[in-house]
C-alpha cells in the first residue's frame, strides 16, 4: 500500500474529530441505556470509529451511504444530525423517522444516509441500486455499502458484488470485519483467509487493510473512491477491526477469545490516534481538550432535547405505510 | 355502472380504438411511460434486445429505443435485481423490475418484505420505493409445481406494497401507467394463459384500488381477478342463457382492494362467490368473504363462496394440472350452490 | 374438555410435575429428540457451545454432549441453512435448522416454498423432507420494522408444509417433539415475550393438528394462539369477574388447524373472536373466520370479530410498537362488541 | 492437467454408450414433441452428454445427485430407468412421480436422483445438505450439484460453496457452462474470465475443463470425487460445454452468436467420440451400431409402455401433499 495516498494534518485531525464524536457518543448511549432512559437493542460501534472517519473525510454530503445495525459510526462520521439522532433513539416525534424507524434503521437523504437495515446482507443488494442511480444520475457520486464480516458470507454479497462489477457501478464494498458475527467468530464462518480474496471472483480490486490505521484506512478508501468517481467501478475494501463491547449490549461476551480481546483492547485505535496527533505536532493537547469538550457540548444538548420531545401519536400508524395516508 | 376506467364505456369502444394483446398492451405500456419520463427503467432477466426483449417479448423494444442504460439485462440474481430496484427507486428513478416468474420471487423476499415495502415507514416518510415489480405466473401449460404459483395472498398480507393482477389488455396498460406513476412499490401480476388473447386498448389511466364491474347482474355477485376473471365472465354468459343474472366484478387491485365497489354489489344481489386461483386455504377469498360478511349481515342471504386451487403443488400431469386449478365449470357449480 | 393432552388434565399437574420456562422447555425437547433418535441434527446460526448454544439458549448443550456433528453453527447463510436441512432430511435424517427471527425466513422462501414444502409431492412420494423449522418473533422489545413481524399466514397458505405456534412450554414441548417425529416440515413458531415464564412441563407429546380449549365458557369463544393465547386468558379470567364466560382455544397448529375443535366451541357458545398478533389484513383470522361461517351459518349469532395488528410495519417507538400489536384491552374490547 | 487419471478403453465405450443414450433420447423426445404426443417445457441436453457420461462412470447407485430443469442427461448418465422417465414425461401414473412432477422434477431414490429443481441455483444447497448426510452416514458416498453458467450468479451459490468448504463436505459443484443462460450469453452475467476461479474465495479447488472432451472431464471428475471420498472436501469443476437446441425447444435462437454456434457445431463431441473409438480401435463401426440400435430398441419399448399407461386420478391431488393422505 506503499503507494496509496495518506491523509494531511488537516485531514488527520479531523478524522480525529469524527472519531472522537463516535466514541463519546457511544458512551453517553450506554450509560443512558445503563440508567434505564433509553431501552433499544443496541450494537455498539465502540473500537470501529477510525473506519468511518477515515472514509467519511473523502466523501461528500451527497455520496450515498447504506449501513446496518451496528452503523451510527457510519453516520455520526457521515454528518449524521445529533438532535435528530437522539431523539429517534428516544422514539421521538422528532427524530429523523418520527420514532418509527429507531436504531436500526436511521435515515438522513440531505446526508446521503440512505437506509440502514436489520437484515445481514441486504445493505449490498440496496446500495448497489443507488450506485446505478448515481451513475445515471451522471455526477460522479458514490456509492457505499458497509456490512460485516458475517454478512460476507450470505448470498446477497455474490449477488450484489457480480452486478456491481458486470455493471461498472461506482459502490465501494466496505467490510467492515470485526471478526465476530453476534457470537460466531471468523473460523465459523469460513475457510478463506481473506474476505478481499473473494474481489478477484467478480474481477474487481479486493484490498484488505487495518481499518483501524487512519493512514491504511484513508489510503484504500480515497483510492476506491477516486476509481468510482472515475467511472472506473467497484471496489471491496476489507477493514480489520474490532468490537470492544461485543454485539449486542448487554450480552456476555464469554464466547470471546480472551488473548485477542486482551489484545485489541492494548490496540485501541483512539488513544494511540489522539497520542500521534500530539506527538507529531498536529494539535496540542490543548486543542483536542477543547475538541472533545465541544463535542460532549453538542452530545449535551441533543440528549436534553430529545427527552423534552413528544412521542409520536397512535394515528402516526396510518402514515408513511404508503405516500398517501391511510383512511 | 360503477366503471371508473371511463374510456370503456360503450360509446368508447368504437371503431378506432386499437385492439391488442396483453403482452402488446403492457410493452406499449412501458414504451409510454419510457418516453414520458427519463426517470422510468427498466431489469430483469433478458428485458434488453440483445436478449429477445424478455422471454415472452413483453420488453421489446425499450433498450434499442431507450439505451442499455436505462433498460437492463441483469445476470440470475433475484435479491439483486429487487435491491437495484430498491436502490435506484431511493435514488429518485421508477424502475420496474421483472422477476420472470412469480414462484421465483420467493428468491427475494426479504428485498421486497423487509426493504421495498416497508422504508417508507421505516424512515418516518424520509424515503420512498417508487417502483412496480412485473411478474408472471398461472397454471395450464404443464410447467409444473415450481413455475405457476398464485402468492398474492402474501403480499396482500404485507403493508406497503401494492398488488394488482390485470385481467384484460386495456387494465394491462391503463394499471401499468399507474403502477409506474404510483410513489410506492406495486406488484404486477401477469397471467401467462392470458398473453395473446387481442382485445381493444384505450389507453386510459386505470386507478390503483378501483374494482370494476365487468358485468351487471342481478342475483348474484362473482368476485375474480387475473385468468379467473375471464372464466367468470364467460360462465356469467353461459348462465344467462339458463337464465340465472351473475354480476361479475374484475377486483383488478388485490390490494388495497375496493370494498366499496365489491360491497355495493353484494348488497344488491345479496349472495357472492369469490374465486381466484391461489390455493383455496388462506387465500385472499377469505379476507374479501369475512369483510362481506361483517359489513353485510343480515343483508348476505348465505355464506360467501370461496372458489380456489387445491392445496397441493401444482401437478404436471394434463388431468391433475386441470383438477388442479378452478375451471369454468367449478365457478359455475359454486354458483350453482350459491343460489341453491 | 377437547382435551387431547391427557397429562394436562388437572390431577396430572401435580408435585412432581417440573416447572420450566419456554427456553427451558424447547431446549428439554431437543436434548431428549436428539438421546432418542441419532438421526435428529441441529442447525442455524449460533446453536453450538461454542457460540453460546443460541443467541437466547435454547440449544444450550446439545453440541457439548452430541458433537459438533450433529448441531453445527452456520455460516449466516439462510438459503445453505434451509438448504442443508432439506438435503440431509432428504438424506435421511431429521433436522431441526433455526432461522433466528422471523423475519430473517424471507431470505430461505425459495428453500422452504418451492422445496421443502414441494419435493413429496412433486416426487410422487419417493422422497420426504422431515425438518422441522424453528424460528422466534414478536412485538414488545422495541426491535422495530425488521424484527418482529408474524408471518404464518404465508405457510399457512402453502401447501406441504405445517405450522405451530405454542403458547406456553408445556406445548412448546409437546409439539417440539410431534414435530421432529413427524414425516413432513414443520414450521415452529416462537415468541419472544413468552420465553422465561414457568409453567409446568408434563413432557406429552401434543399431535400437531389439535387445537385445546385451554378455558371453557359459554357466552363467546376466542381462538388464539402463541403470545395472543396469553392475552387471551387473562381476558377471559377478567371477564369472567364481570360475568362474562368467555370459552378460549389455543390454536396450537395453524395449519393444518383443528376444525372440529373450534367449531365445536362455537356451536355452543354462538360467537366467536380470532385474535392474532399478525397483520388482521389477509391474516389467518379471515380463513379461521369464514369456515366458522361457512359451517355455522344460523348457528353463528353475529359475524366474527377479528382482532390483528394495524397495517403499518412494526414500529420502533414504544407507544406505537403498544398501539400497533393487540393487547389485553384491545382483545376484552372486540370480546365486548361481539356480545354488544 | 496432464497429471489427472485418463479413461480406459472399457471406461470410454462406456461413456460413449452412456452418451449415445442421452443423443438418442433427446432425438426421440424432440420427435414426439413435434408430433404433438408429448406436452412439456423441455430444456434439451444436446451438446452436453458427455459430461455427466464420463462423470457418472465414477459414481455409484448410492451416491447423491441433485440436478435442474436441464437434466435429463445427467439422470439417463447416472441410471434413471428408461421406463418410468418416459411415463413421467407423458404424465402418467406409472412415472417415476406419478405424473406429478414431469421433465423438471424427476427424481429416482434408488439411483441416487435424490432432487431436480426448476428453481436456478436451487440444487446448490440442497446438494450441499446431502453433502452433510453423506459425511454423517460415513460411507464414502459423494453428492454431485449440477447447475449452469447462469446459476453460478445467484446468492445459493455463494452460500453452499462457503459451507461445503467450511464442513469440508463430500460435494462436487459441476458447473456445466454452455455460455447462455436462456438468452443471456455469459458476457451479460459476469466480468470474471472463468467461474471457477471462484472456487478460491471459498478455499476449495476450482477447475476449468473441456466437458466435451471425455478424457479432461472424467479426469476432472475422479480427482474431485476422490478428494471427497477421502473427506478432503468439495471441489468446484467448470466444464465448458454447448448448448445445441437452445434454451427451451421451440425458441428462435436468434440471440446466439452465429459463429459461435457454427464452431461448436463443428465440434460436436458425439460424431467425434464415436470416431475415435473407432480410429483407436476401441470398438468397431458393427460393434458400435449394435450399441446404437441396442438403445433405439430400449427407448421404443419405453415410449410404447408409457403412452399404454393410465394417467392419475385427481384423487392423487390429496396424496403426497403429506406423508399421510389428506381426507
Ligand atoms: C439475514 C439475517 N440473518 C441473521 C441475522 C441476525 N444477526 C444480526 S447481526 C448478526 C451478525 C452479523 O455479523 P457481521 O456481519 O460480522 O456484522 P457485525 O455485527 O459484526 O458488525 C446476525 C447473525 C440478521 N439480522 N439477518
Ligand atoms: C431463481 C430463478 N430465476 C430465473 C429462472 C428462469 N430460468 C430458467 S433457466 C434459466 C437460465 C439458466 O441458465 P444456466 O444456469 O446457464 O443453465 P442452462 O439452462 O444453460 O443449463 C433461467 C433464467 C429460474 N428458473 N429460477
Ligand atoms: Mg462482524
Ligand atoms: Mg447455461
Amino acid at each position: 500500500m506503499s503507494n496509496y495516498p495518506k491523509p494531511d494534518a488537516a485531514t488527520l485531525l479531523e478524522i480525529y474529530r469524527k472519531a472522537t464524536l463516535i466514541k463519546q457518543n457511544d458512551e453517553r448511549v450506554i450509560k443512558q441505556m445503563m440508567a434505564g432512559k433509553l431501552v433499544m437493542p443496541y450494537y455498539s460501534p465502540r473500537g470501529q470509529e477510525i473506519i468511518p472517519s477515515a472514509l467519511s473525510v473523502s466523501l461528500d454530503d451527497d455520496d450515498y451511504i447504506c449501513t446496518i445495525y451496528r452503523g451510527i459510526h457510519d453516520m455520526l462520521a457521515k454528518g449524521f444530525p445529533l438532535g435528530e439522532l437522539w431523539a429517534e433513539l428516544a422514539g421521538r416525534l422528532t427524530g429523523t423517522c418520527k420514532g418509527k424507524g429507531g436504531p436500526m434503521h436511521l435515515t438522513c437523504p440531505e446526508k446521503g444516509m440512505m437506509v440502514t437495515t436489520g437484515i445481514v446482507g441486504s445493505s449490498m443488494p440496496i446500495a448497489t441500486g443507488l450506485g446505478w442511480a448515481a451513475k445515471l444520475d451522471g455526477k460522479k457520486r458514490v456509492s457505499v455499502a458497509n456490512f460485516g464480516d458475517g454478512a460476507a458470507n450470505i448470498g446477497a454479497f455474490h449477488e450484489s458484488l457480480n452486478m456491481a462489477a458486470l455493471w461498472k457501478l461506482p459502490v465501494i464494498f466496505l467490510c467492515q470485519n470485526n471478526l465476530y458475527a453476534e457470537h460466531t467468530s471468523i473460523a465459523y464462518s469460513r475457510v478463506v483467509e481473506k474476505i478481499s480474496d473473494r474481489a478477484a471472483g467478480y474481477g474487481m480490486p479486493g484490498i484488505t487493510v487495518n481499518g483501524n490505521d487512519p493512514d491504511e484506512m484513508y489510503g484504500a478508501a480515497k483510492v476506491a473512491i477516486e476509481r468510482a468517481r472515475a467511472g472506473e467501478g467497484p471496489t471491496l475494501i476489507e477493514a480489520m477491526t474490532f468490537r470492544f463491547n461485543g454485539h449486542l449490549l448487554g450480552e456476555s461476551g464469554h464466547y470471546m477469545d480472551k488473548d485477542l480481546y486482551a489484545k485489541a483492547k492494548d490496540n485501541d485505535p483512539m488513544p494511540i490516534l489522539r497520542a500521534r496527533l500530539v506527538s507529531e505536532g498536529i494539535a496540542s493537547e490543548d486543542a483536542l481538550v477543547t475538541i472533545e469538550k465541544d463535542i460532549e457540548a453538542q452530545i449535551d444538548a441533543a440528549v436534553t432535547a430529545a427527552f423534552e420531545a413528544p412521542f409520536p401519536d397512535a394515528s402516526e400508524l396510518k402514515r408513511d405505510v404508503f405516500a398517501q395516508e391511510i383512511a | 355502472m360503477t366503471d371508473t376506467n371511463t374510456a370503456l364505456a360503450p360509446e368508447a369502444a368504437s371503431a378506432e380504438i386499437q385492439k391488442m394483446t396483453m403482452v402488446e398492451a403492457i410493452n406499449l405500456a412501458l414504451h409510454d411511460a419510457m418516453e414520458a419520463d427519463p426517470k422510468v427503467l427498466v431489469l430483469g432477466e433478458e428485458v434488453a434486445d440483445p436478449q429477445e426483449g424478455g422471454v415472452m417479448g413483453v420488453t421489446k423494444g425499450l433498450s434499442t429505443k431507450y439505451g442499455e442504460d436505462r433498460v437492463k439485462s441483469t445476470p440470475i440474481s433475484e435479491q439483486a435485481i429487487i435491491g437495484a430496484a430498491i436502490g435506484a427507486a431511493v435514488g429518485g428513478y421508477k424502475p420496474v423490475a421483472e422477476i420472470m416468474l412469480m414462484n421465483f420471487i420467493t428468491v427475494s423476499m426479504d428485498m421486497i418484505v423487509n426493504h421495498a415495502a416497508k422504508l417508507r415507514f421505516m424512515s418516518g416518510g424520509q424515503t420512498g420505493v417508487p417502483m412496480v415489480i412485473r411478474t408472471m405466473t398461472g397454471a395450464g401449460f404443464s410447467t409444473g409445481g415450481q413455475h405457476s404459483d398464485y402468492l398474492e395472498a402474501w403480499f396482500a398480507h404485507t403493508a406497503g406494497i401494492k398488488v394488482v393482477a390485470p385481467s384484460n389488455p386495456d387494465d394491462a396498460y391503463g394499471l401499468m401507467r399507474a403502477a409506474i406513476d404510483d410513489p410506492d412499490p406495486v406488484l404486477f401480476i401477469e397471467n401467462l394463459p392470458s398473453y395473446w388473447t387481442p382485445a381493444p386498448v384505450t389507453k386510459q389511466l386505470v386507478p390503483i384500488g378501483k374494482a370494476k364491474v365487468s358485468r351487471e347482474g342481478s342475483d348474484i355477485t362473482v368476485i375474480a381477478h387475473s385468468l379467473m376473471m375471464t372464466h367468470s365472465l364467460a360462465v356469467a354468459e353461459k348462465l344467462a342463457a339458463e337464465g340465472i343474472s351473475v354480476e361479475v366484478v374484475d377486483l383488478r387491485t388485490i390490494s388495497p382492494w375496493d370494498r366499496e365497489t365489491v360491497l355495493a354489489s353484494v348488497r344488491k344481489t345479496g349472495r357472492a362467490v369469490v374465486v381466484h386461483e391461489a390455493v383455496k386455504q388462506f387465500g385472499i377469498g377469505a379476507e374479501i368473504a369475512s369483510v362481506i360478511t361483517e359489513q353485510l349481515w343480515g343483508t348476505l342471504k348465505r355464506p360467501v363462496e370461496r372458489v380456489g386451487a387445491a392445496f397441493s403443488a401444482v401437478p404436471f400431469s394434463k388431468p391433475l394440472e386441470t383438477a388442479f386449478a378452478p375451471q369454468p365449470d367449478t365457478i359455475a357449480a359454486a354458483i350453482k350452490a350459491a343460489l341453491a
